[in-house]
């Protein structure tokens, strides 16, 4: 199987879809003869096309509003934010317009909305952001967060398929950190199913995107003084795979919720109430969060590395837990 | 409808035939008699309820405008463009169902007023969200120009919604790719309280044309005829690669900004002025007096629209109200729940 | 004491910090000589003149941008949302410009963007919407949601006085359906202050405007078949008032979280993750979480009723976990 | 800075001292100077870690406009528009110590680049999403209009900014409340990767004055004077009541988007054409043959320069980095955590 980085597996799901089906087009800026800002989109347009690979003006709003109205009449638009930072800009148009037509008039709107979002290049305040939590709140969208080059792949191809709008969340810190071996068989990775990562016994771990990586370095550490964690990837966080997640928490009886975005309002709560309503019983010890705190994102190095959750933060959240 | 063919080279002014004309003073009328229907009747007896907008004064914009689309073409009106539904095939019945909430309305009663849609009838609805559907607009402009039939589309917004970064985000990119929209701005002379001289600074919205690099011409939107050739020419060059325009249709809102809004901030006198400008009787004269249709026939038309209306709101009354139990389905597009516009394969 | 509605509070308190203090003054859509929307600003003009009561066009991009701008100038700018709805356009200006200014370069932005939010009049999709978890979800802003007519003025002037972004969400439905005395003395409702409404010993209802009062409907009706319900009402979201809410739990040992808006990434899951992490002990039961579904807001009647949490939801979910 | 004092009446086109000449010419060295520094050197050594935007070839547009700016004016500068937040008095050190994350810099590490602000220094720096600070200008604009002192913002943006709906929103409120505020298009001929007939599909973007009622003129950005003279009478217009006013300056990007781009989209020939235009050897020419100048002024202010910059990255180089637990203050104004701009009692 080839070796692909996280990014590479991305614009390879991205150009099999793009061969596949006539009806997939790419939009954003700079994504075309320059490849996008991360190089995602590198070949496409001379594969593709002028007409399939659509360099934008800077207006994400219309971006979002154009791929709306392509997505109304049949084909497949997938938008680039040249940072999910920018998403902000058009977000009216993802939660007001695109997320209600289908449940207001019943129709289809198959798009997708992606771009490198996540902290750890030392992008500063607006270039790292993880606004994931905004579309898991908002009824009508699916989110899409995946932390291995494999999944990447899977679940474009699946987000692109998808008829209904996708919000893809691509950690930009994995882009080239990551090399896998893909299969270069078709695939895709289902929405909505979450994946164990590892199977342990003592404490599940609950988490997605690159913090997947800093949960299975944290189980590592803690094996070898006999602490067995279960790390559990989301993979997509709306729908999110509640069976997945109370399973294990029932098996482990003891969990730590695991992201990269802030506290307050993030992932956690929510998976912290569905756990604390349906496996009340199966839990044995505090309802554990271990996220970024509470600030916007800091750029200087010392501060970044304080805001971001680290396998440090995870053991010793763990050791305690584990002692409860 | 006719098939779009995309005619070579650039057409001159359009103009309609006598049977069109009778359509446009007919879809003029029925508007007219079902907005009063539904403001000054429905609303008043509570058998309405929520926000209640009209486009009284106003048809001539959305009438002289769809009347000249093709099968293919996209309409995005604004929330005052009732004669675009109806003459892209909505019925009579399908609308109060939906003003009412009724569970067979073609929201199904989970959205209200003019929020209605079908791409298969060319009708891409607003959100409330006032500029919102400009942007759509361009996207759905990108397939057509794509496919290359000669189709276009139309959106409709108020002076009000000028303001607002979408519309200039679209217009923008409709000019920068050429795209085959047309931007019809329904200058009415109102947003909500608010006059166009706290809404903009310049006297004519058409100058923004330039700003992007498309044409920009206004228009007396009370006139249905002049909006007929004026839309029409800037969708001859849309069909024939032209890219986008801009028309500014001077107009004037006849009602408050909804039902519940006596609109005391108009100056008395703006009604009167504007109410010789009623664009019904104007075409009703030209056409009378043009022999293009008798007074018997015209009769014969109020007739039909009355018994229309009467018809449309008894069984729009006679409808059930939705399922509560519906409030939770169709929230995503799945293969068990959804109810129109399959994605195309 | 005077009774006021709680529409007429909300204007007497920003009224109030206008005579107050010179550097506060109001923009938004039809504000004017209209008196807004819902005529919370009515007279304002004729009292403050156009500088300081100002009609702008439509951009809530703007709208929100200049507040910031003058605010960083040292004046206290409070700006209308016509419906809290259409925050989505100012979105951007909301968690990009004001909530991380005073983290990046140390100024103060006291600002207030206010708003009818809420559904229950039958206004459909776009005039219904709950909105509160965009913001809760900020770092950097403060977010109030009162439920009654002595809190909505006495926290709409402390929100004016706040040397922070604060997003303050009004209930329409309220506007005019409640009607209380209000003290004519000077006074102001501090933030990230809940309040008790109802002791209770069995079951704590956490909750926040308007369905303080169905909790409280919820709670008489229990009180007969002798299920005691202690009602919390946050008032603030951002910051919330952990202590109060963890004291309540610890009192009744279980608890049920109540909103209207929608489930998923709602507040509700906040404050489980914060009960089950901080009153794990205390906890007999189940978390129970009463909200919207995972909808946008329909609009006709029979789905809207559906949609919205009632009394008799309320107490449903009372009885079944009174006897857990 | 001279104190701001409302002018009777339009003031005729504003031509610089010999004192500001020089001035001028100085800043527009050292800002070249410290930003070769920057993407040259520092960024190159790993010193300076992230994004790094400069503004080489377009000094002469923050330069010719900041230059004239007078005590309560305020400045938001663009990415590119280094010079300003000298002119307004940051020191070098203060910047250096920004863009190496340091714990004495304006931000304390929290953010990059040019992100410094400070209202006492009249600047308020933008944040990454484009075209944000042009409503913000507004509201500061709002407030000096009523504080009438003759004071005005100006807000730079480039040319890809114009796109965005914020540009617009505010173009069009300054536009209808007559604000003293300056609309400065930094028109350097891309956005990224992005030339200007992918970005708009007008000539000259300066004919978007027109569309909203504001003055809009453009002028060669290469030419200090030229920026001097036709932002001069936009400030003086926006003092005496005026209203706002839209420049586009055209320049060039002399280098890539950011120090990682090596601009290969760029065709070759137009940085040797664009070269030739360099904006600071056409001052230093001029000054030397009107002899406001000496070639050992020259040499005396080129001297300064580079011991300034070497101070300058000595002293942010010996600075301390922030303490990691200082990342969770500040995030809210209260008594315990802000240090600076505290809102006016
Ligand atoms: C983004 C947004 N802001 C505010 C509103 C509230 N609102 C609804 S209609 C309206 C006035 C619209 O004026 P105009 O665009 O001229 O259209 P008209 O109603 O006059 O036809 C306003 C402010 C809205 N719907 N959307
Ligand atoms: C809203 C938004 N979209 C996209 C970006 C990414 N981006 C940063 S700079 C830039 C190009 C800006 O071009 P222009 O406005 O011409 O300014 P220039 O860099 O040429 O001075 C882009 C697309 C951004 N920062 N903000
Ligand atoms: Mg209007
Ligand atoms: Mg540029």
């Amino acid at each position: 199987m080839p070796l692909l980085t996280y990014l590479e597996a991305i614009r390879q799901g991205i150009w099999e879809e793009m061969e596949r089906d006539p009806s997939v087009f790419l939009l954003g800026e700079d994504i075309g003869a320059y490849g996008g800002a991360f190089k995602v989109t590198a070949g496409m347009l001379e594969r593709f096309g002028e007409e399939r690979v659509i360099d934008t003006p800077i207006c994400e709003s219309a971006i979002v509003g154009a791929a709306v109205g392509a997505a109304l009449m049949g084909m497949r638009p997938v938008a680039e934010m040249q940072f999910m930072d920018f998403i902000s800009c058009g977000f009216d148009q993802i939660v007001n317009m695109a997320a209600k037509i289908h449940y207001r008039w019943g129709a289809a709107v198959p798009l997708v909305v992606r771009g490198p979002s996540g902290a750890g290049v030392h992008g500063g305040p607006f270039h790292s952001q993880s606004n994931e939590m905004w579309f898991v709140h908002t009824p009508g969208l699916k989110v899409v967060a995946p932390a291995t080059a494999y999944d990447a792949k899977g679940l474009i191809k699946a987000s692109i398929r998808d008829n209904n709008p996708v919000i893809f969340f691509e950690h930009k810190f994995l882009y080239r950190r990551i090399k896998e071996e893909v299969p270069s068989e078709e695939y895709v990775v289902p929405l909505g199913k979450a994946v164990i990562r590892r199977e342990g016994t003592d404490i599940a771990v609950i988490t997605y995107s690159a913090m997947v990586w800093t949960a299975l370095e944290a189980a590592d550490v803690l094996a070898r003084d006999g602490v067995s964690l279960e790390v559990v990837d989301l993979r997509t966080l709306l729908p999110y795979d509640e069976q997945c997640v109370l399973a294990s928490v029932r098996k482990c009886s003891k969990v730590i919720l695991l992201h990269e975005d802030t506290m307050i309002g993030g992932m956690a709560g929510e998976l912290a109430a569905v756990i604390a309503g349906k496996a009340f019983e199966g839990l044995d010890g505090p309802i554990v969060r271990v996220t970024a705190p509470d600030t916007p994102v800091p750029f200087s190095p010392p501060l970044e590395a304080r805001f971001l959750p680290s396998v440090e933060k995870v053991v010793e959240a763990a050791r305690q837990l584990a002692s409860y | 409808m006719a098939q779009a063919r995309p005619a070579k080279g650039r057409r001159e002014t359009p103009v309609p035939d006598a049977h069109t004309l009778e359509r446009m003073l007919y879809y003029l009328k029925l508007t007219r008699e079902a907005e009063v229907r539904i403001d000054q009747v429905l609303y008043r007896q509570g058998k309405i309820v929520g926000g209640v907008y009209v486009g009284r004064g106003q048809e001539a914009i959305g009438v002289g405008s769809s009347i000249q689309l093709m099968q293919g073409d996209i309409v995005l009106p604004s929330h005052r463009d009732f004669s675009s539904f109806l003459i892209r095939g909505f019925t009579l019945r399908e609308i109060f169902c939906n003003w009412m909430g009724r569970a067979n309305g073609p929201t199904r009663g989970r959205d209200n007023t003019l929020h209605i849609g079908d791409i298969k009838r060319g009708v891409i609805p607003i959100i409330s969200h006032l500029g919102d559907t400009c942007p759509v607009a361009c996207g759905v402009a990108m397939v057509l120009k794509r496919r290359g039939n000669g189709n276009v589309a139309l959106v409709h917004f108020g002076e009000g919604t000028t303001s607002r970064g979408d519309v200039h985000e679209a217009m923008n990119m409709a000019a920068v790719m050429k795209l085959p929209v047309i931007f019809i701005c329904n200058n009415n002379a109102y947003a909500y309280s608010t006059p166009t001289e706290k809404q903009y600074a310049v006297k004519d919205l058409a100058v923004r044309g330039a700003a992007y690099g498309m044409p920009g011409v206004k228009v007396d939107g009370n006139d249905v005829l002049a909006v007929y050739s004026i839309v029409g020419e800037a969708i001859a060059r849309a069909r024939t690669g032209g890219g986008p325009s801009f028309v500014e249709c001077k107009t004037f809102r006849m009602t408050g900004h909804s039902a519940h809004d006596a609109a005391e901030y108009v100056p008395e006198q703006l009604f009167t002025q504007w109410k010789k400008k009623d664009p019904i009787p104007r075409l009703e004269k030209a056409l009378l007096a043009k022999k293009i249709l008798g007074a018997k026939r015209i009769k014969e038309l109020e007739e039909e629209i009355k018994q229309q209306i009467d018809d449309a709101v008894a069984y729009a009354e006679a409808s059930p109200l939705p399922d509560s139990a519906t409030c939770t389905e169709g929230v995503y597009c799945s293969d068990q729940c959804w109810w129109s516009n399959p994605p195309a394969e």
